[in-house]
């Protein structure tokens, strides 16, 4: 591959990272459940694309895989399993907010500065066309939280837990082309797992609790 | 890559039985195959000890691996395990009686436990962080299925925030853990091999100081809110306190065990990049910072099984202290402390659920005068009481001792924190003990329990704390020879 | 040992209050635990291993501030499990808590070992050899524990009705003296002075070995009463002299002797306590010269208020009419009983009449530590008087004055005969102002000590409440009058209550962590990710 | 111990049992002569004692033997507590016997068990009595030993004999004033409180509402009555000579000849006929105390113990 193939090739997966982190943006500003959602499976679209695209660049098969898998489980499957609960809950939009939208952006404005700043020293030691990606990464993983953290509706804990795995993802795949197959097998085994358990839990949850609204689950403490 | 038998039946058993659970239609068989089980694990992880002290790690196929590390916590698992097998046939049986659960929920909640308890063996004796993440991240899922598995309101709650809390953990450790693949990478290149544990153990002094600092960080962060050090252990008294008693003893005994486990697999690592003082700092904060949270938490505690969870939380603490000081003390400590805390807590929440299933309810203050009104679990709660308050006469007393020397040797300071914290916990633990081992019984209605509940509890209980008062009063060679190459392994001359 | 001795303790664990005190036995106990632990880890931070050899020979490396450290850890440390003031508070609620064999134990033989351990500390581990000197504060401070300890212990025994509550505040007192002995030992060695510093430490293992004995002997009386009457309270015993005799007489002698009255073994050892404080004027230190001879008065008040409490004990328990149905069906206990008592009694006598044999052995004990034997100098006249300084300074014969006291009670019965003749006696009821006099009439054991109560009530600061409901007819005549009074310990309303308070308030305040809220519990998580982040990396 | 001691020792068993009752007796005239009454013969006490020796005893039925043997106890061990105390000659013979410690002790024993006697038969004046008896013991008792300790420090020693010998050896020791001055005046005080005399008590009265000392043995009578007021007798022999010969050793006998024996009983006999003359004289000057009055009169002579004590070590001259 010729030296400009490579930094196109870079600058498209730094770009493509950069649409992931925007979509977390849009995620903390959103208030409507549904299109949360929907950012949410956008956001896996990007990361397949990027995933993909590395694959391409550096030929290294598996990550296809992990590519595809990406599209299967986050794209389809668990949007779906997500959107029907939000649906048989009908939870149409999300009021309660712990923290208002300006500031959550502003927080997470300093979260992304935050990441940056920690992964700068460590930056330099990838050799791979991917690296810079790796701070980007840090960044969706703790914007993520915040958003599990500042969130009200069990939904948008879950679609926060989900982003962080999406960054979890492009970590993996920034800094190392990907885990071992075996390894990212395993990992999005569990996120599906994790993913059907979640519903499980919001059912029973909603049918003993007529709602999925965790600040009514406050019942165990001291 | 020879197979070795024991390892293999050591992970596999709990599986197989767990799912052989589906096609055996009647009870009996069940009960049978579970006790066959704890039989299973008990023999093949004495096995594997045997092996591994005579010669040296095994690497079976598919990236199992065991060196002494993994055997000492192999031995937690599977003594503690098979204990907590018997009591669950009890247990759960007794509910099965009550009418309480269906058949089917019964087989199920086999099916769950052994493939639980599976998971975890399998975290401990793997190589690969990448699976240890995996099967940790499994026993976490099955875990949140067990914490809920009574469906009750507070069940459900527990379970729930069980199930967010740590998968964020495990999300943070997993980015742990692709940082340290990140670090090795300079090292060795992009290769299936940069996650084994033993080829990084090799080249970890080469690794980036910076990238290792941030790969333990998170690590730490991860599994330590499996681990359920303070800050974050708010999901550990929910849950130990809402689900079914074996469970709770599993959580508290298993899982915080393994979870110490895959940081200290870290800690080794980074050790090995920067130098011990970083993470053995961060180690003994959290460390005092966890027990002295329990300790003021245990004061107003007003269940009983709530009371153990903040204990444990206290002695995890303690471990961490002694495994941050990194002495050669301290890390016997530590790890003597995890073995006594294993089966000490367990056998209390053995007591304890007979105690719930004989009232039904879990408040201190109405269960006075256990000594007569149930002897068994009086007499549990006596002695894994005073044993987890750390009396002389039980290994727990040896390694609390232990650590604070160590810590004395290095930081006196350190060391008054930690015995003041110490004796407040002591204090505060021992004052709930006795408020319901003594006194006299209130009258109120109680239901009986059944014969066979009650005897798979006696010999569980008996089991652990018979383990518990032979180690504490004296120390076999085996043991000891193991806790000498354990040493080596965390770079401190074995004594 | 201190469970062992908890659980002797909780041996009668149905009711509330042994369950409090086994609670508050055990919480000192380990706290004491906690400070001697320190004490060991010290010595082993020079010494290097756990065994008493090593500590032997590196104590006296370590600095001088450390040194002080250990001196302060052992002294809480056993001072906590002896029962020094103020330390001493869980001991007045275990003791009797116990069954009296126990608290005889307890307060015989456990309370002892705590001494032990603080003379291992102060005397062999901390110097380096016989002759280093430790600085002098460390014997003026453990004089001055023990001479508060005395004072007060003897205080608030004063105050007590509960018999073994009582017995259990002169456990205190007698620690206080023992340590006053201990004390002036340890002055007078780090002034190099190890004659007189011999006689000190003689003069508190002596006083500790009597104590073993006499408290021993009145807990077991308490113990008979107790199972005679089935009640501890004083104010419901009465005329029980006659109906338990052998009771009486031991539980007499066991009371003269902890009074430190001759010839018996609390005598002796409360004079050689005495004589070393009375050497102060061979200190270097004037202020020192001073406070010995304080000491020395405080002591001697205590010996006397311990006679007043110890009359009273034995005067209301065992004298007059019986104040009870309990106390008027007493029986005499069983003879295995009696023989246990009379033994302890004949021990309590004979170890008063033979210094001359118990201080050499006393003396093999002390001469390893400080390499100097007074026996040749302590010993006059054959052995039949006690010199401890010079025979010019001051001397005892206990032998002598025993022989006095009885033959000049033989010189009274002759004097009696020559010139009164034959004893003609006749016994008639007690002159009761006309009434006929009955035990309502007796003088109550509230009322004995009530001047003393009312001199020091600033100490005390007791509650008193009276109330009466009066006639209608004239507010001269009340129907009933309800007098109750109840002393809270000084320490325990000023120092361990506002302990207690302020971590039980704490605890309500922590439980807010725990609110419950899902989120707040992943805000923990996240902020201490993003500090950690900020600050370690 | 050779015959001279033995002689000694009996010669002054017989002086304090001889002379105890005349010093009663001699106080009572004097007061009476002050209150302008004739007054019974200083020999009266003799009188009152035989006929009392004689007379039947009645005991209370509540009693118990303990109000049997007290008065033996309390008399032995008053009269034992006086073979301590130097009178006529020094040191003597059973210096070695005891010292202050063992003094104040002895004397301690014969109070103990009569407040024991006191409570015997549970009549209510009786337990008043041994409840007060027991505050001023225990208040005096510091003050007592300190003042002693004073004087038995100017000479080194702590046994009695030796501190008379060597005082009444070198005389200049004595008028070392300051401390012996403030001792003197303790150990009066206590001496007033120890023999209950007037302010801290008062012999004479017959109210029982402000007896101490007679309120205990308001019981007694016939032998037990004579033994009991003997020995109050001596108690109070002892306290005089005690001042007597601590702060005014001059012409006691320190060697056998029969003259510096007579010289000495001549001396001895004066001394303390003169201090019964004072106390004689203080009792109808001053009115008794009330009880909790007492208590600030003790302190007082604690006090003054201590300022002793301090100042010998201040003006000690080395």
């Amino acid at each position: 591959m010729s030296n400009l193939q490579i930094t196109i090739g870079s600058q498209l997966v730094n770009l493509c990272s950069v649409l992931l982190l925007l979509t977390c943006f849009g995620i903390i500003a959103q208030r409507r459940l549904l299109a949360c959602v929907d950012l949410f499976a956008i956001q896996s679209m990007f990361l397949a694309v990027m995933a993909a695209l590395v694959a391409y660049l550096t030929d290294i098969h598996h990550i296809y895989v992990a590519a595809v898998l990406t599209i299967v489980i986050k794209v389809i499957i668990l949007p779906r399993i997500l959107k029907q609960v939000v649906r048989r809950l009908d939870v149409k939009r999300e009021l309660a907010l712990y923290v208002n939208i300006p500031t959550g952006l502003l927080i997470c404005g300093a979260l992304v500065i935050l990441a940056f700043f920690i992964t700068q020293p460590i930056v330099h030691l990838g050799f791979l066309l991917t690296r810079d990606s790796l701070a980007i990464a840090l960044a969706i993983i703790l914007i993520g939280f915040f958003i599990m953290v500042s969130r009200v509706k069990a939904i948008t804990q879950v679609i926060g837990f989900l982003v962080m795995e999406n960054g979890l993802f492009l970590g993996a795949t920034a800094a190392a082309y990907g885990m071992p197959l075996i390894v990212e097998l395993g990992i999005f085994f569990d996120v599906l797992v994790a993913g059907l358990i979640v519903g499980i839990y919001a059912n029973q949850i909603q049918d003993t609790f007529s709602s999925v609204d965790t600040s009514h689950l406050k019942n165990l403490k001291e | 890559m020879e197979i070795h038998w024991p390892l293999l039946l050591l992970i596999l058993t709990p599986f197989l039985i767990g799912l052989s659970g589906l096609l055996s239609r009647n009870r009996g068989t069940l009960d049978a195959l579970q006790c066959g089980q704890a039989g299973i694990l008990v023999v093949s992880v004495i096995l594997v000890a045997e092996e591994v002290l005579t010669s040296g790690p095994l690497s079976g196929l598919f990236y199992l691996h065991t060196d002494a590390l993994s055997v000492w916590f192999s031995l937690i698992l599977g003594i503690v395990g098979a204990t907590g097998t018997l009591y669950a046939v009890g247990y759960v049986g007794e509910q099965l009686d009550r009418g309480a659960i269906s058949f089917k929920r019964f087989q199920r909640f086999f099916i769950l436990f052994d493939s639980y308890l599976a998971m975890m063996l399998l975290a401990v004796n793997v190589d690969n962080l990448g699976i240890m993440w995996i099967a940790i991240e499994g026993s976490t899922l099955l875990a949140a299925l067990l914490i809920g598995f009574e469906r009750n309101k507070g069940a459900l709650e527990a379970g729930w925030k069980f199930v967010i809390l740590s998968s964020v953990g495990i999300a943070l450790a997993l980015f742990g853990t692709i940082l340290v693949y990140y670090a090795s990478e300079n090292v060795m290149g992009v290769s299936e091999e940069a996650l084994r544990w033993g080829v990084l153990h090799q080249v970890a002094d080469q690794l980036n100081p910076e990238a290792m600092k941030l790969a333990f960080l998170f690590a730490l962060l991860g599994y330590g809110t499996k681990a359920g050090i303070a800050p974050m252990h708010t999901w550990l008294p929910d849950a130990h306190g809402e689900a079914p008693t074996p469970v709770s003893a599993m959580l508290s005994a298993n899982m915080l065990t393994m979870a110490i486990y895959a940081i200290l697999r870290f800690k080794i690592l980074t050790d090995q990049a920067i130098g011990p003082l970083y993470t053995g700092n961060l180690l003994v904060g959290f460390g005092l910072f966890s027990v002295a949270i329990s300790a003021i938490f245990l004061l107003t505690q007003q269940d009983f099984k709530r009371l153990f969870a903040y204990s444990s939380i206290e002695h995890m603490g303690i471990a961490l202290v002694g495994f941050g000081l990194g002495g050669v003390i301290g890390v016997f400590g530590g790890l003597w402390h995890l073995l006594n805390h294993a089966l000490a807590k367990s056998a209390a929440f053995y007591g304890a659920g007979l105690v719930l299933l004989r009232h039904e309810h879990k408040i201190v203050d109405q269960v006075p005068g256990l000594l007569h009104g149930i002897p068994l679990a009086g007499v549990t709660f006596l002695i894994a009481g005073l044993a987890l308050a750390g009396m002389p006469l039980f290994g727990l007393f040896i390694s609390e001792v232990a650590i604070a020397t160590d810590a004395f040797t290095r930081h006196p300071f350190i060391a008054y924190g930690f015995l003041l914290v110490l004796t407040l916990a002591f204090v505060t633990l021992l004052y709930q003990i006795l408020r319901m081992v003594l006194g006299t019984p209130v009258e109120q209605k109680v239901l009986k329990l059944g014969q066979r509940c009650r005897s798979f509890a006696t010999v569980a209980i008996a089991v652990n704390l018979g383990a518990l008062t032979c180690i504490g009063l004296y120390v076999p060679p085996g043991l000891s020879d193991l806790l000498g190459t354990i040493l080596a392994l965390f770079g401190i001359p074995g004594k | 040992m201190s469970l062992l001795s908890y659980f002797l303790v909780v041996t009668e664990h149905e009711k509330a209050d042994v369950r409090f005190a086994g609670m508050f036995y055990l919480i000192m106990a380990h706290l004491g635990t906690a400070f001697i632990l320190i004490t060991f880890l010290i010595f082993y931070q020079t010494a290097g291993s756990f065994s008493f050899e090593d500590f032997r020979m590196q104590g006296h490396a370590l600095p001088e501030g450390m040194k002080s450290l250990v001196f302060w850890a052992a002294l809480i440390g056993f001072g906590a499990k002896a029962g020094i003031v103020p330390l001493y508070v869980w001991l007045p609620y275990a003791h009797p808590a116990a069954p009296s064999h126990v608290s005889a134990l307890m307060s015989g033989v456990m309370i002892k070992t705590a001494i032990y351990g603080l003379f291992r500390v102060y005397w062999d581990f901390l110097p380096a050899n016989i002759h280093e000197n430790l600085p002098w504060w460390f014997g003026f401070t453990i004089l001055v524990v023990g001479t508060v300890s005395a004072l007060l212990g003897v205080m608030y025994a004063l105050m007590e009705h509960d018999l073994k509550s009582l017995l259990a505040f002169h456990s205190v007192e007698n620690i206080g003296i023992i340590l006053m002995g201990l004390g002036a030992g340890m002055l007078f060695h780090s002034y190099g002075m190890d004659s007189l510093a011999v006689l000190g430490v003689i003069a508190s293992l002596y006083h500790t070995l009597n104590h073993a004995t006499f408290k021993a002997l009145l807990f077991m009386g308490a113990g008979s009463l107790l199972y005679a009457t089935h009640t501890r309270n004083m104010e419901e015993y009465g005329g029980l002299l006659k109906l338990m005799p052998w009771t009486g007489l031991f539980f007499l002698i066991g009371a003269v002797s902890i009074s430190g009255l001759p010839p018996t073994n609390g005598f002796v050892s409360e004079w050689l306590v005495f004589q070393s404080l009375f050497l102060s004027f061979k200190e270097p230190s004037i202020f020192v010269e001073l406070m010995l001879p304080i000491a020395a008065a405080l002591l001697a008040f205590t010996g006397a208020l311990a006679l007043a409490c110890f009359a009273k004990a034995f005067a209301i328990s065992f004298l007059a009419q019986p104040r009870s149905n309990h106390a008027r069906h007493a029986r005499e206990v069983p003879l295995t009983m009696r023989a246990g008592m009379g033994m302890l009694a004949i021990m309590c006598v004979v170890l008063g009449l033979t210094p001359m044999v118990v201080i050499p052995l006393l003396d093999d004990v002390t001469f390893p530590l400080l390499d100097t034997t007074i026996r040749w100098k302590v010993l006059e006249l054959g052995g039949w008087a006690l010199a401890p300084v010079s025979r010019e300074f001051a001397s005892l014969s206990t032998p002598l004055l025993f022989l006095l006291l009885s033959g000049l009670i033989g010189l009274a019965l002759i004097l009696c005969w020559v010139i009164g003749g034959k004893l003609r006696a006749r016994s008639y009821i007690t002159w009761g102002c006309g009434l006929k006099a009955n035990s309502r009439m007796e003088y109550t054991a509230t009322g004995f000590v009530q001047p003393i109560k009312r001199v020091f009530s600033s100490l005390y600061q007791p509650t008193v409440k009276l109330e009466a409901n009066l006639l209608e007819e004239s507010r001269y005549f009340a129907k009933q009058r309800k007098f109750d009074f109840y002393i809270e310990p000084i320490f325990l309303k000023y120092l361990y209550n506002p302990v207690v308070e302020f971590f039980s308030t704490l605890a309500e305040r922590f439980r807010m962590i725990q609110s419950g809220s899902l989120s707040l519990y992943l805000g923990y998580i996240f902020l201490t990710l993003i500090l950690l982040l900020l600050f370690v990396i | 111990m050779n015959w001279e001691g033995w002689l000694l020792t009996f010669g002054q068993i017989v002086l304090v049992l001889g002379f105890s009752p005349f010093l009663v007796g001699l106080i009572k005239k004097v007061k009476a002569h002050l209150q302008c009454r004739q007054g019974a013969s200083m020999f009266q006490p003799y009188a009152d004692l035989t006929k009392l020796f004689r007379k039947e005893v009645v005991y209370s039925e509540t009693a118990s033997w303990i109000f049997t043997v007290t008065p033996y106890i309390l008399f032995s061990s008053t009269l034992a507590a006086s073979l301590l105390i130097p009178t006529i000659f020094t040191p003597l013979p059973l210096n070695f016997a005891g010292n202050i410690v063992a003094l104040v002790y002895l004397l301690a024993l014969g109070t103990f068990f009569l407040i024991l006697a006191g409570m015997d038969a549970g009549s209510a004046f009786g337990g008043m009595g041994s409840s007060r008896e027991a505050l001023i013991a225990s208040l005096t008792e510091p003050a007592l030993l300190l003042s002693l300790f004073a004087v038995a420090m100017t000479s080194g020693s702590a046994n009695l004999s030796t501190i008379v010998y060597k005082t009444a050896l070198l005389q200049d020791i004595v008028l070392d004033p300051p401390p012996h001055l403030m001792a003197l005046v303790a150990l009066w005080m206590v001496t007033a409180a120890e023999t209950g005399r007037v302010p801290v008590d008062n012999p004479a009265t017959h109210l029982e509402l402000t007896m101490i000392h007679e309120a205990m043995i308001l019981e007694y009578s016939g032998r037990y009555l004579a033994l009991v007021e003997w020995a109050a007798g001596m108690k109070l022999m002892i306290f005089l000579s005690l001042v007597a010969n601590l702060f005014a050793p001059w012409g006691i006998a320190t060697n056998v000849s029969p003259g510096a024996l007579g010289m000495g009983l001549v001396v001895y006999l004066g001394k303390i006929m003169g201090l019964a003359v004072i106390i004689a004289f203080l009792e109808s000057m001053l009115a008794k105390l009330r009880l909790f009055r007492v208590t600030e009169f003790l302190g007082v002579a604690f006090i003054l113990s201590v300022l002793a004590v301090v100042f010998f070590y201040i003006l000690r001259v080395e």
